[in-house]
C-alpha cells in the first residue's frame, strides 16, 4: 500500500517505464506502420526522417517493443488467467459499457476487457514479431519465399490493424474510466476507483498492508 | 503541367492524387523477345550493364551458362538457359529474363512510397529511384519475382526498358544491340503483328504450339515473349504459366487498405461517441466511502 | 494519453480527408507528378566512327566522348554502340562488343613501357626514349650475330632466324604493312600472326 | 568468305559445320536467321557440342572431332550416288571431266608418291591431268572415261558410306541421311547452300582438306558464285583477313604472292616457277600477272634502290628454307636456337598449343619484346602464379620489354572484314598513359635501326636503308599516306599500252585499279589485291553508302571489298555457260549482250562474250574449279578421313595409316600423343560467345558474363566420374594436366563411335592467370603441338584427355 492512505499502489515504477516503452514503441510502430501501409498517411514518414528512414527505423522499434512487450507479459500473465467471473462479466459487457456495473462480480487486478486486450496484444505481437522478421529484408532477405513474405505482408498488416484497433479500445477504456490514468502516470489509484472496478484486488491489497 | 516532364505518366505509386490524363503517348510500345531467335549471346545483358552504368561484381561459375545466376541489382536482365528434351531431340530454351512491364504491374499496386513506382502512358513501368524507400513491397507485388533491393543503398532496382532512350526516341540498348533480332522494339500493337508473322514461320518448322506470351492476368505485358511451346511457359525456367498479382497481395492492397482505415475510424468515432452519450465513467463519492469502509474494516 | 488521443484524432481526419494533408505541412510541394526520367547520357557527346576491334564482322561501332576536341577539354570514351549504318551489323553487336567500353577501361591496360630484367621478379617503368633504344639495339646485335647471308650450298639467302615476330591481327592494315615492311627487310623469316593459330 | 555477311541472308539452307557461328560471330549469324525468316531457309548444324547455333537450328546432328572429311565425303558419296549434283555447272565450271594420269593411285590410305622415310608425297607427278602435246590438258565431256576426275572422285568416297560415317563419326544414319537430303535440294540452279565455318575445321591435321571437302560439295551443287552460297570462312580477329593479305606470315607478302625459296636462286629462276601458263584453250589464268605485282611491291618496297639491274631488288627479300610458322617458332625456341621474340599483340603463352613447351621456350630467349595493350600471360610468363603458372622467376633470364599500344578507339585506318571489305575507322580519344600506336612504334624501330645501321654497319644494311618511309611524319605516318601506298601509285610517267602517245598514268597518280600494274617499276604497289581502294577520287574505304538498291545485299558503295570492290567471288559462275543466269531467283551476274552486268562487280573480264568459253574460275589456268586439286595440297588431291593425332580408334578405312600421314612432328614431340587406352575420353576446345580469345578476360562486363573456366561433359561421363554441376574436375592430357569446375550438360551425348559410346569433353580457351575473370590453367597446357599438314594449325581441335574430380586449386598470389 501506498504511504498515501487515500491511494492504492497499482504499478511499480518499473511496470510503468516498461509499459511506457511498450506504449511509446507501439505508438510509434502505429504511426511508421500506418504511413507505409496507406498512401494517404505516407506523409507520417517525415515524422521519422522521410520514407528510407522510417522503412530502416520501424523494423528496430518492433524489436525493442517485443523485448519490452516481453517484459510485460512476464510481469502480467499469471493475472491475465481467465476466471469464472470474467465470463460473467463479458456477458454483462452491455451494461458496462452504458456505465452501470451494478451487479458485477467482483473482479481481480483485471477486468476481462484487460484480459483480452493484454492476450489479444500478446497474440498479435507475437505474429507481428514473427511476420515482421519475414519481411525485415536487410537480415532476413534469404530466408523466405515471396509467396512466404506476401503472406507475412498480409499477416503483418492485418495484425496490426487487429493491433490498433485492441489499442485504441485500450487508450479509450483509459480516458473512459476516470481515474485509470494515473495508474499508469503515478502507480497509484484511488481506493473509490478500486472498489469499483477491481474490488477483489483492493480487497486483496487491504488485507495485504 | 510540370515543366521536367519528359513522359507522362499513367499510373504512379501510392499517390491519391490521379495524374494529369488529358494527354495519351502516341503509341503504346513493347519489346518482343522472339525465344525462338535467341542464341543466347547476352549481348542485351552487355547492352544493359554498359548503357546503364552497372557494375555488376564478377562472380563464379556454377556449372551452367546462366551468369549472373540471378537477377541482381546491377543485373536487370538475364539469359535463363534450359536444357528440353522434346523425345529424342534435345532444345536449348534460352529466355532473356528481366521486367516485364504489366499493363496492371504488381509492383506499383504494392509500394507505399508515393511515386516511387510510375508506369508511363505508353506503358514503361520505372522505378524511380530518390522516391523508392526500399521496403521491397515491390518485390512481392511482382508476378515474375524481378525487382532487386541493393544491399549498398536499399533501393530497389529493374529493367526502365531504357525509358532514358525511349524518350528521346531511341530504342532500349538490349533491343538495338540485339543480334539476331530476338528482340524487337516498337510499338506494341506492330510487334503482335510481328510476332503473328514469326508463329507462323514457328508452325511451319513443326512447333505446332507456338504462341505469343502477352499474359492477360496482368492486363497484358509491354515485354512479350515469341514461345515455340507458348502452351508450357514454366518450361522456359519456371515463366509463369498465368501470371497475376497474388490474391494475398491483392487483398493486402486492395480492399484491406480502406477497410482497415475504416475500422480504425469508426473505432475513434465510436469512442467519441460512446464518451459524448454515455459520459464518462467515475468513480462516485459513494463509491470512494465505500471503499474507504472496506479499507478500514480490512476487506471486511 | 491526451497527447496520443489527439494524434489518433489526426489520423482518422487524414484517412477520411487525405486532400488536408499538405495544409498539416507534413509535404513539401505537393506531389510531383513528373518523375524526372534519367538524362540521356549522350545528348552532348562527340560521336566517332569506328569498328569493333574483335571478329572478323568488324561490326560498325560509334563511339561517345566527353568533351567536344576542343584544345582544353581531353576526349574520354563514355559510351560505344552500334552503328545503325553499317550494313552488316546494323546496329547491332554482340556481348563482347556491346562491352567493348571495358576493353578500352580496363584496369589491365598497360600504360607505360616497362623493362623485366632476368631474373627480375617485377617489371620497372621505364621511358619511351631508353625503352625504344633498348629493343634497337637487342635487334641489331642478334641481327649482326646470326643473319645469314649465304646458305651451306653458297646461295645469297639473305635472312635471319634467330628472332621470331609475331604479329597482331588486330592492327590497322596501315600498321600491320609498316611492320610487314620493317620486318622482312631484317630478313627475319619467322614472321606470324594469328590467321593460322 | 567467298561471299559476304550480306549475302547470308539469300540462302536457301545454311551448314554450320566446323564452326559457331551465332557464339563467335553472333552479328554476322543475324544474316542466317534474317535468310530462316524471310527466306524459309534451314539451318542445319553438325557440331561435337549442342552448340547455342543449334539453339537456332531446324536440324542438329553430332559428330566426333576430327572426323569432318569422312562426314563430308559421305555427303559426296550420297550427291554423286543420288544424282543431286548441278550437271551442267559440274561439267563446264569443275574439272570433272579432266582425265588425270595413270600414275594417280590411292591404296591403303595412301595417295601415290609417299615417301614412307620422309614421311612426305615425294613423287606427286601422278597428281595431275593427261597433257596433250600443246600443254593443254584433256578432257572428257562424256565423263565416260573411268580416270575423269568425276569418275575418281566416286570411286573415292564409295567407301564412306552411311554406316561408314556412322562407325566414324558417331553421327547417327538417319540424321546423317536427312542432311543429305537436305544438302542434295539445293543442287537445283533456284536453291543455293551457303557453308560458315570457322577453326572447327582449320585446327585439324586435316584443316585445309575439310575445307576443299565442303568446296567440292558446293561446286558439285553448284553453288559457287552465286548468291547465298559460297564457301565462308568466318574469320577471327577483326582485321586477320587485311593482315593475311597484307602478308605477316612466314614465307608469304602481301597480296599471296609468296616468298621465294633459297632454290630461286635468281629472280629468273622465281618467275619461271610463276609463268602460270593456261592449261586449256582461251583461259585467262589471271596469274599470268604475277609479274607485274611483284616488281610494283618491290618498288613500293626500295623505291629507287629496286631496279631492273638489280632484279628488282631481289636479293633484299630473305630466301626460306623451310616454313616458319608459330609451332616451328616455338619448336626452336624450346630447343634454344631463338635470341629474340615480338609479341606484337598476340599471347602467345595462351594462343600456342602446349603451353609447358612455350613457357620452356619463352624461358630460353634473351630477350622478348612484347607489343599490347593489356596485360598478357606471355609478358609475364616468368611470373610465379602459384599452381597457374609455376615457375620460378630467379631461373629465367629472359629480358621482357613491353611497349602500351592504343587500342581501335585511340587510332585511325582502315581494316578488311571477314567478307574481303576495306573499312575506315576513325580516332575517338587519346589512349591512356603513354601508350603509342603500333605504326609509331615500327616507325621509331625503323629511324633506330637505319641510324645505328648508316652509322656502324652491319649485316646486310642495305635493305634497311633503303625501305621507303617517304611519309610526311616518317616518325608517325599519317595512315592515309600508307594507304596510297599499298594502293599504288605511278612512279613515273605510265604511256597508254593503247596508244603510246597518250599518258595513261602521270607520275605520282594513284593507281585506279591492278590492271595499269607494270613489270618495268613505272607502278609501284604495296599490295596488288587492295588496288582500287585508294584512287585520285578519293579514299574508297571511308565509303559509307548503305545503299542496296537490288537488295540482294550487296552495297558496293560502302567500303572498298578486294579484289576491284567484288562483293561475291567466282560470281560468274551465277550464270550458265550461256550467260544467262541459272535462274530468275538467283539471278546475280549476266551476260546482256554486250557485257556483264548486275549488282556486283563481275568476276570476270567485263566484255568477253559467253561464246569465247572462257571459264569463270579465272584465277586458275584452267579457268575451272578442281574437284582434284592436283599438287596444291601436300596430303593429297583427294580429301581423305585421317585420325587426329590423339588417335581415338584405329582409322576405320585403313588401319595401318590412322593418322595423316604428311603430319610434321618434330623431333622433341615424339611422345607428345595421348592414346585412348590413358586418355580415353575425346575433347575439344573452342570459344565462348562472352568472350573473345585472351582480350576480354580483361574487360569487366565479360568477365560478369562468364566469370571462370569450366568444363562441359555430358551426363553419362559425369555419372561415371561421381561429379556434379560447379564440382572440381582434373583433365589430363598427354602434355599435361588442368583443374576446372564441371558443367555437365545434356548437350554432351555420347556418341557411338565403332560400335563404342565416346564421351566428349568441351574446354572453352579463354582463361589464364592474368585478368579479371577467376584465375584459371591455360587449357593450351593440354593440346597437342602439332598442326595442319598444309598450313601448321594447331589441332585445338580433336585431342584425348582423362577426367577426374579432384579438390580446388590451391589459391595463388595475387597478381596483375
Amino acid at each position: 500500500m501506498s504511504e498515501d492512505k487515500n491511494v492504492v499502489a497499482r504499478y511499480t515504477t518499473a511496470a510503468r517505464i516498461n509499459h511506457w516503452i511498450t506504449a511509446v514503441s507501439l505508438i510509434l510502430l502505429a504511426l511508421s506502420g500506418m504511413a507505409l501501409f496507406h498512401p494517404s498517411l505516407f506523409f507520417l514518414t517525415n515524422l521519422f526522417g522521410g520514407g528510407q528512414a522510417t522503412r530502416a527505423i520501424h523494423p528496430w522499434i518492433g524489436v525493442v517493443l517485443a523485448i519490452s512487450f516481453l517484459g510485460l507479459f512476464f510481469r502480467f500473465f499469471t493475472l491475465n488467467f481467465w476466471k469464472r467471473e470474467d465470463t460473467v462479466w463479458m456477458k454483462n459487457l452491455g451494461k458496462v459499457i452504458n456505465n452501470n456495473e451494478e451487479g458485477l462480480p467482483e473482479l481481480g487486478k483485471y477486468n476481462a476487457g484487460q484480459k483480452l486486450v493484454f492476450w489479444g496484444q500478446s497474440i498479435l505481437i507475437l505474429l507481428l514479431f514473427g511476420s515482421g522478421i519475414v519481411l525485415w529484408d536487410v537480415y532476413f532477405e534469404d530466408y523466405t519465399t515471396i509467396d512466404q513474405k506476401r503472406l507475412a505482408a498480409v499477416v503483418h498488416a492485418l495484425c496490426a490493424i487487429g493491433a490498433i484497433l485492441i489499442w485504441i479500445v485500450h487508450v479509450y477504456a483509459a480516458i473512459w474510466v476516470k481515474g485509470t490514468l494515473r495508474a499508469m502516470t503515478r502507480g497509484s489509484v484511488t481506493r473509490g476507483w478500486s472498489w469499483k472496478h477491481h474490488r477483489k484486488w483492493f480487497r486483496q491489497e487491504v488485507k495485504k498492508s | 503541367m510540370a515543366t521536367m516532364q519528359s513522359l507522362d505518366i499513367r499510373r504512379r505509386s501510392a499517390s491519391t492524387e490521379a495524374p494529369p490524363q488529358v494527354r495519351q503517348s502516341a503509341i503504346q510500345v513493347a519489346k518482343l523477345i522472339d525465344v525462338s531467335k535467341c542464341i543466347g549471346c547476352k549481348a542485351c545483358q552487355a547492352a544493359c550493364l554498359e548503357w546503364n552504368d552497372l557494375k555488376a561484381p564478377i562472380g563464379y561459375t556454377d556449372g551452367t551458362y546462366d551468369n549472373p545466376t540471378d537477377l541482381t541489382p546491377t543485373s536487370w536482365t538475364v539469359m535463363r538457359f534450359t536444357e528440353y528434351e522434346r523425345g529424342d531431340d534435345l532444345e536449348w530454351l534460352i529466355r532473356k529474363d528481366g521486367c516485364m512491364h504489366c499493363d496492371d504491374p504488381g509492383c506499383l499496386k504494392a509500394c507505399p512510397a508515393p511515386g516511387a513506382i510510375v508506369q508511363y502512358t505508353n506503358g514503361i513501368v520505372d522505378f524511380v529511384s530518390e522516391n523508392c524507400i526500399g521496403c521491397g513491397y515491390c518485390v512481392k507485388g511482382c508476378p515474375f519475382n524481378v525487382p532487386r533491393i541493393s544491399k549498398v543503398d536499399r533501393k530497389a532496382y529493374k529493367c526502365t526498358l531504357c525509358v532514358d532512350r525511349v524518350s528521346v526516341g531511341q530504342a532500349p540498348a538490349c533491343a538495338k544491340v540485339c543480334p539476331t533480332q530476338a528482340i524487337y522494339f516498337g510499338s506494341k500493337e506492330d510487334m503482335i503483328v510481328h510476332a503473328e508473322h514469326r508463329i507462323a514461320d514457328l508452325k511451319s518448322r513443326g512447333f505446332q504450339k507456338s504462341g505469343l506470351y502477352n499474359p492477360p492476368g496482368v492486363g497484358g505485358t509491354h515485354v512479350m515473349y515469341v514461345l515455340h511451346h507458348a502452351d508450357q511457359p514454366s518450361l522456359y525456367a519456371g515463366l509463369p504459366d498465368d501470371p497475376r498479382i497474388s490474391p494475398m497481395v491483392g487483398f493486402w492492397k486492395g480492399v484491406m487498405k480502406p477497410l482497415s482505415l475504416a475500422a480504425i475510424a469508426f473505432a475513434g468515432v465510436f469512442g467519441f461517441l460512446h464518451y459524448i452519450t454515455k459520459g464518462p465513467n467515475e468513480v462516485s463519492d459513494t463509491d470512494e466511502r465505500k471503499a474507504d469502509e472496506m479499507a478500514k474494516g480490512k476487506g471486511a | 494519453m491526451a497527447v496520443t488521443r489527439r494524434q489518433f484524432m489526426k489520423v482518422s481526419a487524414a484517412g477520411l480527408a487525405a486532400s488536408s494533408v499538405g495544409a498539416l505541412g507534413f509535404t513539401g510541394a505537393g506531389e510531383a507528378l513528373a518523375a524526372g526520367v534519367r538524362p540521356f547520357k549522350l545528348e552532348r557527346a562527340t560521336e566517332t566512327r569506328n569498328a569493333c576491334p574483335y571478329c572478323a564482322v568488324a561490326c560498325g561501332v560509334l563511339i561517345y566522348t566527353m568533351g567536344d576536341r576542343s584544345k582544353n577539354a581531353r576526349s574520354e570514351i563514355i559510351h560505344i554502340e552500334g552503328d545503325p549504318d553499317h550494313p552488316v551489323n546494323r546496329g547491332t553487336l554482340c556481348p563482347r562488343g556491346a562491352a567493348a567500353l571495358d576493353f578500352v577501361r580496363s584496369p589491365n591496360r598497360l600504360k607505360y613501357p616497362m623493362v623485366r630484367k632476368p631474373g627480375s621478379d617485377k617489371f620497372e617503368r621505364i621511358s619511351w626514349d631508353v625503352a625504344m633504344d633498348r629493343v634497337a639495339k637487342l635487334v641489331k646485335e642478334d641481327r649482326d650475330k646470326n643473319f645469314i647471308a649465304k646458305n651451306r650450298d653458297g646461295v645469297t639467302v639473305n635472312r635471319w632466324l634467330t628472332t621470331g615476330f609475331f604479329g597482331t591481327s588486330s592492327q590497322s592494315n596501315e600498321a600491320g604493312y609498316l611492320t610487314y615492311k620493317l620486318v622482312r627487310a631484317t630478313g627475319l623469316l619467322g614472321l606470324e600472326d594469328q590467321a593460322r593459330i | 568468305m567467298t561471299n559476304s555477311w550480306n549475302d547470308i541472308k539469300n540462302t536457301d539452307l545454311v551448314l554450320v559445320m566446323g564452326g559457331n557461328a551465332a557464339e563467335a560471330h553472333p552479328c554476322g549469324f543475324k544474316w542466317v536467321v534474317e535468310a530462316k525468316a524471310n527466306n524459309g531457309a534451314k539451318l542445319i548444324v553438325v557440331d561435337p557440342r549442342f552448340t547455342r547455333t543449334a539453339a537456332v537450328a531446324d536440324v542438329y546432328a553430332p559428330i566426333r572431332p576430327g572426323t569432318d572429311i569422312a562426314f563430308l565425303s559421305g555427303v559426296m558419296r550420297y550427291l554423286l550416288g543420288n544424282n543431286k549434283i548441278q550437271q551442267e555447272y559440274t561439267k563446264a565450271y569443275t574439272n570433272a571431266s579432266y582425265l588425270v594420269k595413270a600414275g594417280y593411285k590411292f591404296e591403303d590410305g595412301l595417295f601415290s608418291g609417299f615417301d614412307e622415310g620422309r614421311k612426305a608425297y615425294v613423287d606427286r607427278s601422278g597428281w595431275d591431268y593427261e597433257f596433250d602435246e600443246q600443254g593443254m590438258a584433256k578432257v572428257d565431256e562424256t565423263l565416260q572415261d573411268p580416270r575423269c576426275v568425276i569418275n575418281l572422285l566416286k570411286a573415292h568416297v564409295e567407301r564412306y558410306t552411311p554406316e561408314m560415317v556412322e562407325r566414324i563419326c558417331g553421327t547417327p544414319k538417319d540424321k546423317f541421311l536427312k542432311i543429305c537430303e537436305m544438302i542434295g535440294t539445293t543442287s537445283t540452279p533456284d536453291r543455293t547452300m551457303t557453308s560458315m565455318y570457322a577453326l572447327g575445321w582449320t585446327q585439324h591435321t586435316t584443316g585445309a582438306q575439310n575445307i576443299r571437302s565442303m568446296a567440292m560439295i558446293q561446286l558439285l551443287l553448284g553453288n559457287m558464285g552465286m548468291p547465298g552460297g559460297g564457301v565462308n570462312a568466318l574469320r577471327g580477329h577483326s582485321n586477320v583477313q587485311g593482315i593475311t593479305d597484307l602478308a605477316l606470315l612466314s614465307t608469304s607478302t602481301p597480296g599471296y604472292l609468296v616468298l621465294p625459296t633459297e632454290k630461286e636462286t635468281t629472280f629468273a629462276d622465281y618467275m619461271k616457277s610463276r609463268a602460270f601458263k593456261p592449261i586449256r584453250p582461251g583461259q585467262t589464268s589471271f596469274w599470268q600477272n604475277y609479274g607485274k605485282f611483284f616488281v610494283s611491291q618491290q618498288k613500293s618496297f626500295f623505291g629507287a634502290a629496286a631496279t631492273k639491274d638489280n632484279d628488282w631488288a631481289y636479293d633484299y627479300l630473305p630466301k626460306f628454307d623451310t616454313g616458319y610458322d608459330t609451332l616451328k617458332i616455338v619448336d626452336l625456341m624450346a630447343a634454344g636456337q631463338m635470341t629474340g621474340l615480338f609479341c606484337q599483340g598476340l599471347n602467345l603463352m595462351m594462343a600456342a598449343p602446349d603451353k609447358t613447351k612455350v613457357q620452356a621456350g619463352l624461358s630460353k630467349l634473351k630477350w622478348l619484346v612484347v607489343i599490347d595493350p593489356l596485360e598478357t600471360e606471355t609478358a609475364r610468363f616468368w611470373e610465379n602464379h602459384g599452381e597457374y603458372n609455376n615457375v620460378d622467376p630467379k631461373a629465367i633470364q629472359t629480358e621482357v620489354i613491353v611497349l602500351p599500344t592504343t587500342t581501335f578507339a585511340e587510332d585511325e585506318g582502315s581494316a578488311t572484314n571477314s567478307s574481303r571489305v576495306i573499312m575506315w575507322h576513325w580516332k575517338a580519344a587519346e589512349g591512356p598513359g603513354e601508350v603509342r600506336s603500333d605504326i609509331e612504334i615500327m616507325s621509331d624501330l625503323f629511324h633506330r635501326l637505319k641510324t645505328a645501321y648508316a652509322k656502324d654497319g652491319g649485316a646486310f644494311p642495305d635493305p634497311i636503308l633503303n625501305l621507303t618511309w617517304n611519309y610526311s611524319n616518317p616518325r608517325n605516318p599519317d595512315p592515309a599516306e600508307v594507304l596510297k601506298e599499298i594502293n599504288g601509285y605511278a612512279v613515273e610517267d605510265v604511256p597508254d599500252p593503247a596508244d603510246p602517245s597518250k599518258l595513261l598514268l602521270r607520275a605520282g597518280q594513284l593507281l585506279p585499279n591492278f590492271g595499269v600494274m607494270r613489270d618495268d617499276g613505272k607502278t609501284a604497289s604495296g599490295c596488288w589485291i587492295y588496288t582500287g581502294v585508294y584512287t585520285e577520287a578519293g579514299n574508297m574505304s571511308m565509303r559509307r553508302d548503305a545503299s542496296d538498291p537490288t537488295g540482294r545485299g550487296v552495297f558496293s558503295n560502302w567500303g572498298f571489298a578486294w579484289p576491284a570492290n567484288r562483293r561475291v567471288l567466282y560470281n560468274r559462275a551465277s550464270a550458265d555457260p550461256n550467260g544467262k543466269p541459272w535462274s530468275e531467283r538467283k539471278k546475280y551476274v549476266w551476260w546482256n549482250g554486250s557485257r556483264w552486268t548486275g549488282p556486283d562487280v563481275p568476276d570476270y573480264a567485263p566484255t568477253v562474250a559467253p561464246d569465247k568459253a572462257v571459264g569463270p574460275f579465272i584465277m586458275n589456268p584452267e579457268g575451272t574449279a578442281r574437284l582434284f586439286a592436283r599438287t596444291a595440297l601436300p596430303d593429297g588431291p583427294f580429301p581423305e578421313h585421317y585420325e587426329p593425332m590423339d588417335a581415338y580408334i584405329a582409322n576405320p578405312l585403313h588401319p595401318k595409316v590412322t593418322t595423316n600421314p604428311v603430319v610434321r612432328v618434330f623431333a622433341a614431340d615424339a611422345k607428345a600423343f595421348g592414346k585412348p587406352d590413358k586418355f580415353p575420353i575425346v575433347a575439344t576446345s573452342y570459344r565462348l560467345t562472352e568472350h573473345f580469345h585472351y582480350w576480354t578476360k580483361n574487360a569487366h562486363t565479360n568477365a560478369v558474363l562468364q566469370p571462370e573456366l569450366f568444363v562441359e561433359m555430358g551426363e553419362r561421363l559425369a555419372k561415371a566420374k561421381g561429379v556434379k554441376d560447379g564440382d572440381w574436375v582434373e583433365v589430363t592430357s598427354q602434355r599435361g594436366s588442368i583443374k576446372a569446375k564441371a558443367c555437365v550438360t545434356k548437350r554432351l551425348r555420347p556418341i557411338m563411335v565403332d560400335g563404342k559410346p565416346c564421351d566428349v569433353l568441351g574446354i572453352p580457351i579463354h582463361y589464364g592467370f592474368v585478368g579479371l575473370t577467376r584465375k584459371a590453367h591455360p587449357m593450351n597446357v593440354l593440346t597437342p603441338p602439332v598442326g595442319d599438314a598444309s598450313v601448321q594449325t594447331p589441332e585445338y581441335k580433336a585431342f584425348l584427355v582423362d577426367v577426374k574430380k579432384t579438390t580446388p586449386p590451391a589459391q595463388s598470389p595475387a597478381v596483375a
